[in-house]
């Protein structure tokens, strides 16, 4: 039967392992793949694999745009304990430092690759001065010197880097493996056992086709989210937000109907960027030495000082944690010195007395070209402003919050570990389900709490900092561990628990909805049978931004405002079920911001759990506003129960298996 | 920084199936007016949902045509700027234009390789499976950091 | 000719008086001119009046849905002193006495027509017991006694409050003097005398015509100024704001490019309302003896009594200055003790113990009504909401700010006052334009600095509390002052200082630019050519609440933001000139938005100029965040050059004609 | 609440050139949609900025057919409640629909005359000129407040 709007033909389709996310953990996994599956074959294990992404892989995901830095680059000169520590510490004391170890060990593998591939990566010749890639300079694998702008950041001409990433993937799975423009809606559990996932379900944005996938196992690698929160501007540019706006919470919410533990879903990153195009500032501070002051010039990182020795041992590190960088910042502001100002008229006069003549000549390239390999809109509101950095020194803001696992913040699923650096394996898990695993590994690396569930980058948390090379590193990772969970699952098919004609109705509910309703009233868009999805994210967005600490209220909340905010969430999700959809398009819309209401619960659901305030300058529980060492030195972590609709918070022990003490000699 | 299509460049990809842009963008915000019916322009393209564009530039730098510019957000940025790419094989120029008129063009390699020309596995050795459940891929790039074992507490 | 889109017809039309708007200011003014011209008529003097609206009398205004009280009512039991002395307060000591005073004499007379007219007004019998307006109870001006909910306030049932007056309004001018739908763009200045007004353009948005008025006066009287700040809801919801969103600073632009002297435009009104729905909260603390309270039950008035002290002597009156109660509200918010509770359900529970049973049955419906006659939306989101006050509470929360002269705020237009009321006639002006008057009557009560412009309700500044009865006799004092003036100027003809066709090509210049570029895009909203008139509001909107102390920021600013936001608005100023129409009603957009930059940027100045916080809870210069009795104890005034586009701000002596030691006793 | 106009209901005011809705609305944004180009119901009115709505009312009001209906925002309000009137010459109807089902209904006087029936100047005196620069007004409803002189400190 040919599809039609609101009664698509159905494909259904069986695999055994389906890849959910065309981005830099899905290519990464798509890489690794090729060789273990053809060494399954040898073993007599056949493997098929497909890959579905809502956007076309070549600039689906975070990258679409490039980026101008490889933010996670060991290099030989560290050890993967430097790296588990730094990321410890800039996240609050509270990370696995079994996943941040293992992708310190992993992650430079990935980077190799992208040279090799392609990727133009800065270097330093001998004499330390500075060339962009194009210069053809001993590659990093060889011994080729990058230019760091930190201690673990390199510089890159990125603008093609997701195209290159792609290519590496597309090819390594084949073309006829991977399917593009269905966006995932749902996982779909086993039949026989409700802990473990049998399929997903989806629709194509091009046919009205609807994608049944039955499989052993999946990695979901849909990204972080997005636009849970109202942005700071409002109209045309709504749009232009730090993280990308299709990224819509579809990796945190399809795990937590599925059963999958999450984790630390109380975090989050309220990054400091440029005002109004959301501009990277790593660049500006690092490799330009950039200071940022208040409104009377002011360094607030010195005035503020003794603010981070509130946090002990925290805000003690040489480099102090993210969110406290932001709560220096926040005081001026606050209290009226804003606006903060990056002085990039002092940094690159002073950049000018260092540099050689060659490089100074290139100095203002570079820094337009920060902006360009990622966020070109900055420069749109450089040039509309007539700023000229050289001139003109730009404003600083806190953005929205975002939540995702692999840039600087740490929400996200709780995974399996290694198993060879001394994690825990046993804990008392008082108020959590009986069913979850005790300790931090059990069996197959990057596999969720439910069976055959993987994820990997913005999915896994505990454990920020991986960036674009360690999301690359840690698909990878995944991929030879599920190729051994399909070894090990031979004799296993795969049985979905709800019917086909079920999970059409529900898909296509908000067309069918709009399709019986829409001549009831003479505009299209005000109906009393309906709420577009553009009106419901409105609601959700305005609900998060005054209840759960967004930038109305200067990022700080209390239990009474987080009580408001979950009746008004409760009412949201039964009005989702009223969404309409016009065309396919905004059936897209319509399941994404579904996707995001169940992430924001969880982020609520999770603040409210933790009696503390454990990122002081991403956000305050201003009845708790204190880091309480003593009792909430622990994740939070939760289940959610798909047919109650009710979110279950408890503790996991944090255990260091390393020794943060070095990080504050 | 929402796209917009000119009328006077963009063919509609002559007609094609998929044409460049709605093949690309991240959000599914590039549509084709195949009859004129949505935007007055038939055959042409146009950005569907301005206000969700992530000006990520995708649909600009593909456009066969250079039929896509953007503008800055109206509703955040004085008028009058523009940021327009060309994007070839190996390198991407930038004409970037100010409000008060100032031009500046940038030019930057994007990649070291031909296009297309990635062999994935070329020269690369088979996976070994008794090594499935170990730390490390299936190929050594010289990246793997074993790491110093005494900075393990617990091993 | 008759008109087409972009070519209008041109109407040219000479009266002698001409009124633009046909809200309350207006009705007043209709309703009182009618004898005085008809007495002048006798004297020889013939004097044809046109009124021009933007939108239908019965319904236009501030009071199109209606009201339920009138907030000025005196009484013979108080003094207009008593009047006088409450709106000093309210507005921290730096109002008008003489206008103030003025007013307190008239008002009363417009409510007892009112009442004749046939608005219901609520009464007590002789046991105190009250009954709504349908009883046909003893009339106010024959002794009847009035439900005070406060000092000031009386209760009305007022769905048809502006129906009934503007049907008096309306008999009395006559149906064939009446313009509606006609929204005037700009004032044009005389010829040979720049100080004087000449004419008024605007345009038809129901028929492509253009109408040109020439006159000897005008009153000027088109409302406050809604919608330069951000609103706190932004989706569909935004065009749910406090005050009207059609009153778009008409009065205030129009005013200042014709060359009036403006006053205390640094003045702002941020009324806290119900949350969302902006349902007003006078009857529920007045007449219902509610309480607001924070988080934890804690009444604010009490828990930061002490914060009072730091504003002598206008935290220590009975009843503090309305910014002063938003002060100690934000104090709860700003420190995480939000939400606000309006604690309705105490009230109502306390309610029922003090009234009668009849009084009791009618409880319910009494706090319903209060909304249902001039605050629908309220009743919706506590339907939505599934709240009924007598069982739970509502949540406040502070508005953005709106800028108007006739409710609790006192910006305006610097009129001509009283004779008889010890006034003063003469003062040193430093730094003013030499052409201004020096002292505060110049012959014509109401009269501006501009020859033959008048204003009054909303258009004059420095005599806030004035409401809709207080706004209705400022109308009517006007009248009187316009037919003499008319009549002491019979020799002047006036003549406009620009030629028509140079009026049409401005005014359509939106129009013009749209046909000229539409086809340049696809897509008809995204054109580098011209920016809609809704993305224009949305920038404005942006730059007022981030840099001059709107919602984002607590209301805070300093000199450094309000320099940016100069800069931001010089630049927007320019681009509206790039704003384009697409259809009439586009036009009407585009024109109030430009009237909204030009009252913001008053706005911006004014709070630039004065080096203090003179209205803490409404905003606060960060930077000088104190009240300076000393040295800003005065008003600060400012003249608009539309030439050069820049404005002057002065200063002018305050001084008390009425003793305030009173309040303080 | 922006106000939506039912398809059911609405007649256009039986094509008369001023639809009571376009005429009354203070924000103009009722508008008729004559040949259903705008909205695919011809002759037929609708808001046409829904977001302008300042939900006042008058149009819902006025209508002689009741078409139309007002819908809390849905960007800020659960769905499912309506707040609907009807107005009659001296009093108004109103029904009240929870989200949870519950109804309330109430009756409010609203003009204690006829409508129509005012007679601004009826039974009222002439305005004497010889008064106009005075304080006080043509007529005297036994409202002026002459006040206590010895209030004003420099009279
Ligand atoms: C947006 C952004 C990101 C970064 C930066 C700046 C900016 C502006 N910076 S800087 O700040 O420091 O400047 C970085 C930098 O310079 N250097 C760096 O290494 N990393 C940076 N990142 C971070 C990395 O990009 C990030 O860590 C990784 O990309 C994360 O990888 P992954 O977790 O795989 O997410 P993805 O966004 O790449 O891909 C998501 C994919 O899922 C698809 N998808 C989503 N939902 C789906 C659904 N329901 N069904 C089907 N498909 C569905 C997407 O299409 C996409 O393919
Ligand atoms: C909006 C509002 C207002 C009030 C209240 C609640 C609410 C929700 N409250 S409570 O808070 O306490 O609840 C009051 C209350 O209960 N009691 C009371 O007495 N007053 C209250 N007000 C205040 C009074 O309404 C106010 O003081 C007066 O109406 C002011 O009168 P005036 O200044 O004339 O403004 P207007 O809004 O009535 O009329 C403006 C007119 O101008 C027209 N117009 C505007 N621009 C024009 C242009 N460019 N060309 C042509 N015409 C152009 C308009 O169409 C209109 O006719
Ligand atoms: N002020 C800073 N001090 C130290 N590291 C920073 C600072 N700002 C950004 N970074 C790091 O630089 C990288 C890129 O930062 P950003 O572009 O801000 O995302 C990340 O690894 C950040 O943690
Ligand atoms: N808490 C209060 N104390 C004293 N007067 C108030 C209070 N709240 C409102 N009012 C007055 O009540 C009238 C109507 O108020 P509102 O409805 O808030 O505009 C105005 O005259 C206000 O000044
Ligand atoms: N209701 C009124 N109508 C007209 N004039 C009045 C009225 N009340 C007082 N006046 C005049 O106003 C002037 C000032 O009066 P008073 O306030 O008593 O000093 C006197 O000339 C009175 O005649
Ligand atoms: S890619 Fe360019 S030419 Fe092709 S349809 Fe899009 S805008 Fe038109
Ligand atoms: S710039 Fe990016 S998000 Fe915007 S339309 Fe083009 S491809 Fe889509
Ligand atoms: S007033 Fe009612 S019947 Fe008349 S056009 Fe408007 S909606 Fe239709
Ligand atoms: S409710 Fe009021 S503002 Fe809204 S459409 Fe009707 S008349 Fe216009
Ligand atoms: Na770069």
């Amino acid at each position: 039967m040919a599809g039609e709007f609101g009664n698509p033909e159905v494909i259904e389709e069986e695999v055994d392992i389906l890849i959910i996310g065309g981005g830099m953990g899905a290519c990464g996994a798509a890489y690794e793949l090729g060789p273990w599956v053809d060494a399954a074959k040898k073993e007599g294990v056949d493997i098929k694999v497909k890959l579905v992404d809502k956007a076309a892989m070549d600039r689906s995901g975070a990258v679409a745009q490039g980026l101008s830095a490889i933010n996670t680059y060991i290099g030989s000169e560290q050890d993967p304990a430097d790296y588990a520590r730094m990321v410890s510490n800039d996240l609050m004391g509270i990370t696995r430092d079994d996943l941040t170890y293992d992708l310190g060990r992993h992650v430079d593998e990935s980077v190799h690759l992208f040279e090799e591939w392609g990727l133009p990566i800065w270097k330093t010749d001998e004499n330390g001065e500075r060339f962009d890639g194009s210069k053809g300079m001993t590659p990093l694998k060889d011994g080729g010197k990058p230019v760091r702008s930190g201690k673990w950041q390199i510089m890159i001409n990125g603008e093609s880097y997701k195209w290159i990433v792609a290519e590496a993937a597309k090819k390594a799975l084949g073309i006829e493996n991977i399917q593009e423009r269905v966006f995932i809606v749902k996982l779909v559990n086993d039949k026989k056992d409700k802990n473990r996932v049998a399929g997903a379900v989806g629709f194509s944005v091009r046919e009205h086709k609807l994608f049944v996938y039955k499989f052993k196992a999946c990695l979901l690698v849909a990204g972080g989210c997005v636009n849970i929160f109202r942005p700071r501007s409002v109209g045309e540019g709504q749009g232009r937000a730090w993280y990308p706006v299709w990224n819509a919470g579809s990796t945190y919410s399809m795990a937590a109907e599925a059963g999958a533990e999450l984790t630390l879903m109380e975090n989050r990153f309220v990054p400091t960027r440029f005002k109004d195009g959301y501009g990277p500032v790593g660049a500006w501070f690092l490799l330009f030495k950039s200071k940022a002051t208040n409104a009377f010039g002011e360094v607030y990182m010195d005035r503020n000082k003794e603010m981070l020795d509130d946090y002990p041992p925290y805000g003690q590190a040489a480099v102090p944690a993210s969110c406290l960088r932001n709560h220096l910042m926040l005081k001026e502001m606050k209290e009226g010195r804003g606006p903060i100002w990056m002085d990039t008229v002092t940094a690159l006069a002073n950049l000018r007395e260092t540099l050689t003549p060659r490089e100074v000549k290139h100095l203002e390239a570079e820094a337009w070209e920060d902006f360009l390999d990622m966020c070109i809109g900055q420069c749109g509101i450089w040039a509309g402003e007539n700023v000229e950095p050289e001139k003109k020194n730009s404003e600083l803001m806190p953005t929205e919050p975002y939540l995702l696992g692999s840039h600087s913040g740490c929400c996200g699923i709780w995974v399996s570990g290694p198993e060879d650096v001394g994690a825990p394996t046993d804990e008392a898990l008082p108020g959590a389900p009986e069913h979850l695993p005790k300790g931090w590994n059990w069996g197959y690396r990057g596999m969720t709490t439910v069976q055959g569930l993987f994820t990997a980058a913005d999915g896994v948390g505990a454990s920020g900092h991986k960036f674009s090379s360690g999301s690359h590193a840690e698909g990878r990772m995944c991929a030879k561990s599920m190729v051994k969970f399909v070894m090990d699952n031979q004799g296993h098919t795969p049985e979905l628990d709800t019917s086909v004609e079920d999970l059409v109705t529900e898909i296509y509910r908000p067309v069918r909805t709009f399709l019986e309703f829409k001549d009831y009233s003479t505009a299209i868009d005000v109906n009393p049978n309906y709420i577009t999805p553009r009106m419901l994210q409105f609601r959700l967005q305005k609900i998060m931004d005054e209840y759960v600490a967004g930038v109305a209220t200067y990022y700080t909340t209390n239990e009474h405002m987080l009580a408001l905010a979950e009746e008004k969430l409760g009412y949201l999700k039964e009005d989702s079920l009223k969404m309409r959809a016009k065309d396919l398009h905004e059936l897209l819309r319509a399941w994404e911001n579904y996707h995001r209401i169940l992430t924001a619960e969880a982020h609520m659901k999770h603040i409210q759990f933790r009696q503390e305030s454990r990122y002081p300058g991403f956000y305050y529980r201003m009845d708790k506003n204190f880091v309480d060492e003593e009792n909430w030195k622990c994740f939070v972590n939760s289940i959610y129960d798909k047919e109650t609709k009710q979110w279950t918070c408890f503790k996991r022990a944090h255990v260091d298996l390393v020794d943060k003490a070095k990080l504050f000699k | 920084m929402p796209t917009f299509v000119r009328t006077d460049k963009c063919d509609g990809c002559k007609g094609q199936d998929k044409t460049a842009c709605m093949y690309i963008c991240p959000h599914n915000l590039m549509k084709l007016d195949m009859d004129g019916s949505l935007t007055g322009h038939a055959m042409k393209s146009f950005n569907q949902e301005p206000d969700q564009c992530w000006e990520c530039y995708s649909c600009i730098k593909i456009c066969p045509q250079q039929a896509i510019e953007a503008r800055p957000y109206a509703d955040i940025v004085p008028l009058g700027a523009s940021v327009q790419p060309l994007r070839g094989t190996d390198s991407i120029m930038w004409t970037i234009k100010f409000r008060n008129g100032t031009m500046k063009r940038f030019k930057f390699p994007i990649r070291t390789t031909p296009e297309g020309s990635i062999d994935p596995y070329g020269g690369k050795p088979e996976a070994d499976i008794s090594k499935i459940a170990e730390a490390g891929f299936f190929v050594q790039c010289n990246g793997f950091r074993a790491g110093d074992a005494s900075e393990l507490i617990k091993k």
